[in-house]
């Protein structure tokens, strides 16, 4: 904050000041957003295109609770059913939670918390977006000419030998995994080469080696997906029989190689939720993260050791017993690696000052989201358990949880943590607080019943059901009608507040994120002059107007 | 700038004055690794024995290409780093997956379907599905069936 | 030696600019090398499942036109690097000259490569269900046409996509674009055509020789 | 105490001694599991009463962890993931390994029906007889795509993927009824591919192999183009065939409304065509619906039906359209053949089953 105080004209108090020439209005007309090369505005884009996925995604998934409502049929046919499960994973997974935070706020923040002026590669950053629609496009097009009946894992020789329109969507996916391995590249290269002077590797802020981890996990996992998908498509289009168990070819083969993507894939999406709780629980808390270096290389031991578990999703196909063995003990760690966070940032709250806001329910949703997504994760990788469990409800609900609840919990918090910062206004903290403890509470309403449902014995993907699963799945979908009403009591607010919210200044939470140093909205350069460090994020031993640095970390 | 690699200048003036001879001298190495792998391919070395061999000169050689052809010698950790993880990720992505295949029940590798021992008896169940002799039979033979809603393939295509 | 104009305004200097994009060229490839990982892991998998097929069926393959196409590559990637180093000393159009001369070997492999190819067909040779060829009729002949025509397939692809990118680099090179010092185009280009040449190394082996 | 927890997380019956160790494990670890995740929450929850912000401009202190902490969060969460794993994969093994001595079954998924064959004979669909107190071996396979067999009250499930066998065993422990799932999806059908375990008390089994075998011997070893036996009624083999050829998991015989229309009532009876036109369900318009099912499709219903064509052989055929003209309201018909209900009775009694 010291340093940077310099760079920032310290706002009087009392009049918090909306920066009248700041990244939204530097230049006007549609080109100038279509062709900008700036951070944050590709950010901004990625903010709307990802939420409108997300509508997209929540849509399907309303149709598919809706359905399953009565045992038998109700609201459309199984073929429909398929085809809409299918497509809820594919655009939650590929157009929304891979995307949206490394997208929206590690393209926003990284740079801003490194001290840089862009990415590494800003070219590249706006073609990653641009590949970003057309992924998006080929597989809406996929959708709208009949969509696929094969559920998001696409596996043989089921999706070698739909009918349906399988091939658009895994080249949709295909693209998008560019777009993915892009933003990955760029991160990385933006950390190592364009931290400001004084950044040194132990102070950047966790959010910082969060992303870069999740960047590592998507260059080194996305390109193999990439020639799986490929190849499930030549093979659907053209029967070379790579994977078909006619032609000597092993489906078990297609497995292993999705999911060394898929699984990783997790740590894609938890990740960045997890970057984004280290900064949201500093800020609250206003204290320091208990134990920096052990949540700090945590984000890289999920990383490595993430790669190393895919084979537990293998556990009932016919995969050795060894490499069950194996895979499972392996899952154990990256079990180890989240509870170090878990531990750490609970521990932050000692000696803190805590304030309840709306990202921080947010932060208490994701705690305990990821708590128990996490231990039935463990026992899941229990391999005994898992056979039971294995392609349930149980399984469901566990990465709901783990996955989703995290991400969104973590989106969420980001977006009104970082609401502010980005558009330079207040969002409405009475209406947060209600539209976190709808969320929070529709989405265990909605995903516990599908744990019971999994102990129960429904598996997944199933459009009818035996009338003893009824009553459970009856209240699931009554809780996932408490979060769609959620999610659209915060669109409305935010959309408001876009114009008509409180004018929030550069600093409203009093966060030493590094973030916050600059003006709110932030000017296109990001900073008026180069920062320079001397100490670490989310430094909070001295009063917020204190002066000039005193002890560097 | 603390960001700078420590030795980036040193690398960056090792790279300006490396002569051209050592690019002349790496490509005859790669002849001549490519010529070794070739006449001891004709030898039949034993089977696994065979495979190491070829598959050790073919690391070898891609050791040349990318230390010197692609200047990892020169360059910089972060580099290096890069380049190692991929081939961890790789040597890791291929043994833990063939070991799968080799470790498994016998029967659950393709091409086992057909075991005669494992035939039951009683009609119309359990017909073998190991792989059909090649060009035998068609891909949509009459043991798959076809995916309802599909439009009636001719049998054979 | 540094003409500012090369450097982007969120660069402090030409060298950081030059760390980043080389870098960034590193990650790239290693995404090319996992891309390719899965094919290889996909034959490694068949060839251990069907060893003595795989064995037969690759006997099929002319080695000569294999080794030749190895010595083609190897070489090409020598006249590329040799390419970079010109370029680094200022001599912009020798540089071209050696890029051009790459270009040449790369359409050799192709030739090489077609012939092959067509060759196969010839034999029925081909790739799952099109797998004609009489002589092999164990299990498993069929799925090393598969693997090899994947894997040439997309190493081909490769060549020509890395022939796009250094006849570009051979156009600039010639107008003398790289002659300031500021030679990390020609650099990165040539990293590309080593990968493409460091993934044949591994494909010879493999396809032929077993 | 296994019951009380048995019921309070909605597990079904343990079928099975496996199923009684599994859960015993389920238990220790979900306990633990919620032990642990409520103390945070208290300690969390008491940080947040004892450290709350009470100024805007209020300062913390830096606080540095000491090494034992971390290593206390490294280890205790460790010891209990692999403790869970060191109890949980021994079990895990000893699912892969069936003993020496188990019988045979061959199980094969196809879309969407499950088929048993004991070496020997006989073989059938939807319904696997079983010995009480016998360890079973299953060999699964598949004939179409990847179906996953799943038993809930064993808790037990294995892939069949196409194209080769993969194992697994059980005992069931006493005399009832087990529902079988495909846990894989696997198309339309894929909640609807039910299928049912029943255990019978050993010699009842023993009585029931031999006279299964006795009866069906002469008609197992037959090719397919003879099964259709003299000595039952033409509709009743009618019946036989249409359940082996999975036309129950899309047609009723009731007059429910399923995927397809129901048979019931359907012979000579004027369908309402997609096109706006109607047709007369004759036998005529019943045999192409199975050659070209896409040819007329009755208003109302997906072309979903794969084709026949080649598959059903002539007399087949005319067994399953006798079969539907004698499904009548009126009529005095056989009993349906609908998927098994899931109704654990107890005491009940199998042998008088069908």
């Amino acid at each position: 904050m010291s340093q940077s105080l310099a760079t920032t004209p310290p706002a009087p108090a009392d009049a918090p000041a909306y920066n009248p020439r700041n990244y939204l209005n530097a230049e006007a007309g549609i080109a100038s957003w279509l062709l900008t090369r700036d951070h944050k505005r590709i950010a901004v884009m990625y903010l709307v295109v990802t939420t409108l996925s997300f509508a997209l995604g929540g849509f399907y998934a309303m149709l598919i609770r809706i359905e399953l409502l009565t045992p038998g049929p109700t609201i459309m046919s199984a073929m429909s059913y398929n085809r809409m499960f299918t497509l809820h994973g594919v655009v939650m997974i590929f157009l929304f939670m891979i995307p949206a935070i490394p997208g929206v706020f590690g393209n926003f923040f990284l740079p801003l918390m490194l001290g840089a002026r862009d990415v590494a590669f800003p070219r590249l950053n706006l073609l990653s977006l641009y590949l970003y629609a057309i992924g998006a496009a080929i597989a809406v097009y996929g959708m709208i000419h009949g969509g696929a009946d094969t559920g998001w894992t696409f596996y043989t020789p089921y999706s070698t030998t739909t009918v349906t329109k399988v091939v658009p969507i895994l080249l949709g996916a295909f693209v998008l995994g560019f777009s993915s391995i892009l933003t990955g590249l760029n991160f990385i290269v933006t950390t190592h080469t364009l931290r400001a002077p004084g950044m040194s590797w132990m102070r950047m802020p966790l959010f910082v080696w969060s992303i870069y981890a999740t960047s590592v996990i998507q260059i080194l996992a996305t390109p193999v997906l990439g020639i799986t998908l490929l190849l499930v498509a030549f093979e659907h289009a053209f029967g070379w029989g790579i994977f078909d168990p006619a032609r000597g070819g092993d489906p078990i083969l297609f497995q292993h190689l999705f999911w060394f993507y898929s699984h990783p894939a997790v740590y894609i999406m938890v990740l960045p939720a997890m970057a984004v709780m280290s900064e949201v629980i500093q800020a609250s808390a206003r204290k320091n993260i208990f134990g920096y270096k052990a949540v700090a290389f945590s984000s890289l031991g999920i990383a490595f050791v993430g790669f190393f578990t895919w084979g537990h999703h293998l556990f009932t196909s016919g995969q050795s017993t060894l490499d069950a063995g194996i895979f499972g003990v392996l899952s154990m760690f990256v079990g180890i690696f989240t509870a170090i966070k878990v531990f750490n940032w609970t521990a932050t709250l000692y000696e803190g000052a805590v304030k309840f806001t709306t990202w921080f329910a947010y932060f208490c949703g994701f705690l305990f989201f990821l708590v128990f997504g996490g231990m039935t994760g463990i026992a899941l990788a229990t391999v005994s358990l898992d056979i039971h469990w294995q392609d349930t409800y149980f399984v469901v609900a566990h990465f709901h949880f783990i996955m989703v609840g995290s991400v969104i919990m973590a989106w969420l918090a980001a977006l009104h943590y970082w609401w502010p910062k980005m558009f330079g206004r207040l969002y409405p903290e009475g209406w947060g607080l209600v539209s976190a403890v709808l969320i929070i509470l529709g989405f265990n309403a909605t995903f516990i019943p599908q744990f019971l449902l999994g102990n129960y014995g429904m598996p997944r993907r199933y459009y009818s059901y035996p009338e003893r699963f009824w009553p459970l799945n009856v209240a699931s979908t009554a809780g996932a009608s408490l979060l769609a009403f959620g999610f659209t009591i915060i669109l409305v607010y935010l959309a408001i507040s876009l114009r008509w919210g409180k004018v929030a200044g550069p600093n409203p939470w009093g966060s030493r994120g590094f973030e916050w140093d600059t003006l709110s909205p932030p000017p296109t350069e990001n900073f008026l002059e180069n920062p320079v460090y001397t100490r670490g994020p989310h430094d909070y031993t001295e009063a917020p107007e204190g002066a000039e640095v005193t002890h560097a970390t | 700038m603390t960001t700078l690699p420590r030795n980036s200048t040193s690398e960056h003036d090792r790279m300006e004055h490396a002569g051209a001879g050592r690019y002349w001298i790496v490509w005859a190495l790669l002849l001549l690794g490519t010529l070794v792998t070739l006449l001891l391919s004709r030898v039949h070395l034993p089977s696994p024995f065979h495979l190491l061999v070829a598959l050790f000169i073919a690391c070898a050689k891609s050791a040349l290409v990318v230390l010197f052809f692609m200047h990892l010698w020169d360059h910089g950790g972060a580099n290096r780093l890069v380049f190692a993880t991929s081939l961890i990720f790789v040597v890791l992505l291929i043994g833990l997956i063939v070991l799968d295949n080799a470790s498994r029940f016998a029967l659950t590798n393709p091409g086992h379907g057909r075991t005669l021992d494992m035939e039951p008896p009683g009609p119309d169940i359990l017909t073998p599905r190991g792989p059909p002799e090649p060009a035998a039979r068609p891909p949509s033979g009459p043991e798959m069936q076809p995916e309802p809603g599909a439009p009636v393939r001719p049998p054979g295509r | 030696m540094q003409p500012e104009s090369y450097v982007a305004h969120h660069y402090p200097n030409l060298r950081q600019q030059e760390h980043a994009a080389r870098l960034g060229m590193w990650l790239f490839l290693a995404t090319e090398i996992l891309l390719f990982a899965g094919l290889f892991t996909g034959y490694s998998v068949y060839r251990f499942l069907y060893a003595e097929t795989f064995a037969q069926a690759s006997e099929h393959l002319s080695v000569a036109a294999g080794t030749i196409n190895t010595v083609v590559l190897i070489t090409s990637s020598l006249s590329v690097a040799l390419a970079h180093h010109l370029v680094q000393h200022g001599r912009g159009k020798a540089a071209a000259l050696s890029l051009l001369v790459t270009l040449g070997f790369a359409l050799v492999f192709l030739a090489i490569k077609a012939w092959e190819w067509t060759h196969d067909f010839h034999e029925g040779l081909l790739p799952g269900r099109f797998f004609t060829n009489a002589e092999l009729t164990s299990t498993g002949a069929p799925m090393f046409f598969t693997v090899y025509f994947l894997m040439t397939g997309l190493h081909g692809l490769h060549v020509v996509i890395g022939m796009t990118v250094l006849a570009i680099l051979m156009v600039l090179c010639w107008r003398g674009a790289y002659d300031h010092g500021y030679t990390t185009p020609v650099e990165l280009g040539g990293m590309y055509w080593h990968l493409v040449d460091l993934i044949w190394i591994f494909l010879y082996p493999l396809l032929y020789l077993i | 105490m296994n019951e009380l927890m048995r019921k309070l997380l909605f597990l079904p019956e343990q079928g099975s001694a496996y199923a009684t160790e599994v859960d015993r494990l389920h238990f220790f670890v979900i306990t633990v599991t919620m032990v642990s995740a409520v103390a945070v929450a208290v300690v969390a929850l008491a940080f947040f009463v004892k450290y709350k912000r009470r100024s805007e401009r209020q300062t913390t202190p830096h606080v540095e962890p000491k090494a034992i902490h971390e290593v206390l969060f490294i280890a205790v969460p460790l010891t209990f993931f692999l403790l869970w794993f060191a109890i949980g994969f021994p079990l895990f093994v000893k699912l892969q390994t069936p003993p020496k001595d188990a019988m045979d079954v061959y199980v094969q998924g196809k879309k969407w029906m499950w088929k048993f064959a004991y070496p020997g004979g006989p073989s059938g669909v939807d319904v696997l007889r079983v010995p009480a107190g016998r360890p079973v071996r299953l060999l699964i396979t598949s004939r179409d795509v990847i179906h996953s067999f799943y038993v809930p009250d064993f808790r037990l499930k294995q892939d069949a993927v196409p194209g080769r066998y993969s194992q697994t065993w059980f005992t069931a422990s006493a005399p009832g009824r087990h529902q079988v799932l495909c846990a894989e999806y696997c198309g339309i059908g894929h909640s609807a591919m039910l299928a049912e375990i029943i255990a019978m008390e050993p010699a009842q089994y023993d009585a029931w192999l031999a006279e299964t075998r006795r009866s069906t011997v002469a008609t197992a070893q037959d090719s397919p183009e003879d099964r259709v036996d003299p000595r039952t009624s033409l509709s009743e083999q009618g019946r036989l065939l249409s359940g082996e050829y999975g036309c129950f998991k899309c047609h009723t015989v009731d007059g429910t409304r399923h995927i397809g229309p129901t048979w019931l009532d359907l012979y000579r009876k004027a369908e309402p065509l997609q096109d706006g036109k109607s047709v007369v369900a004759d036998e005529a318009y019943l045999t192409e619906s199975m050659m070209d099912p896409a040819a007329k499709i009755v208003a109302g219903y997906q072309n979903v039906m794969p084709t026949y064509q080649g598959r059903v052989p002539g007399p087949e055929i005319a067994a399953i359209v006798e079969f539907i003209r004698s499904l009548r309201t009126d009529a005095v018909r056989p009993e349906p053949s609908k998927g098994p209900v899931y109704v654990p009775v107890p005491g009940y009694d199998p042998t008088s089953a069908r």
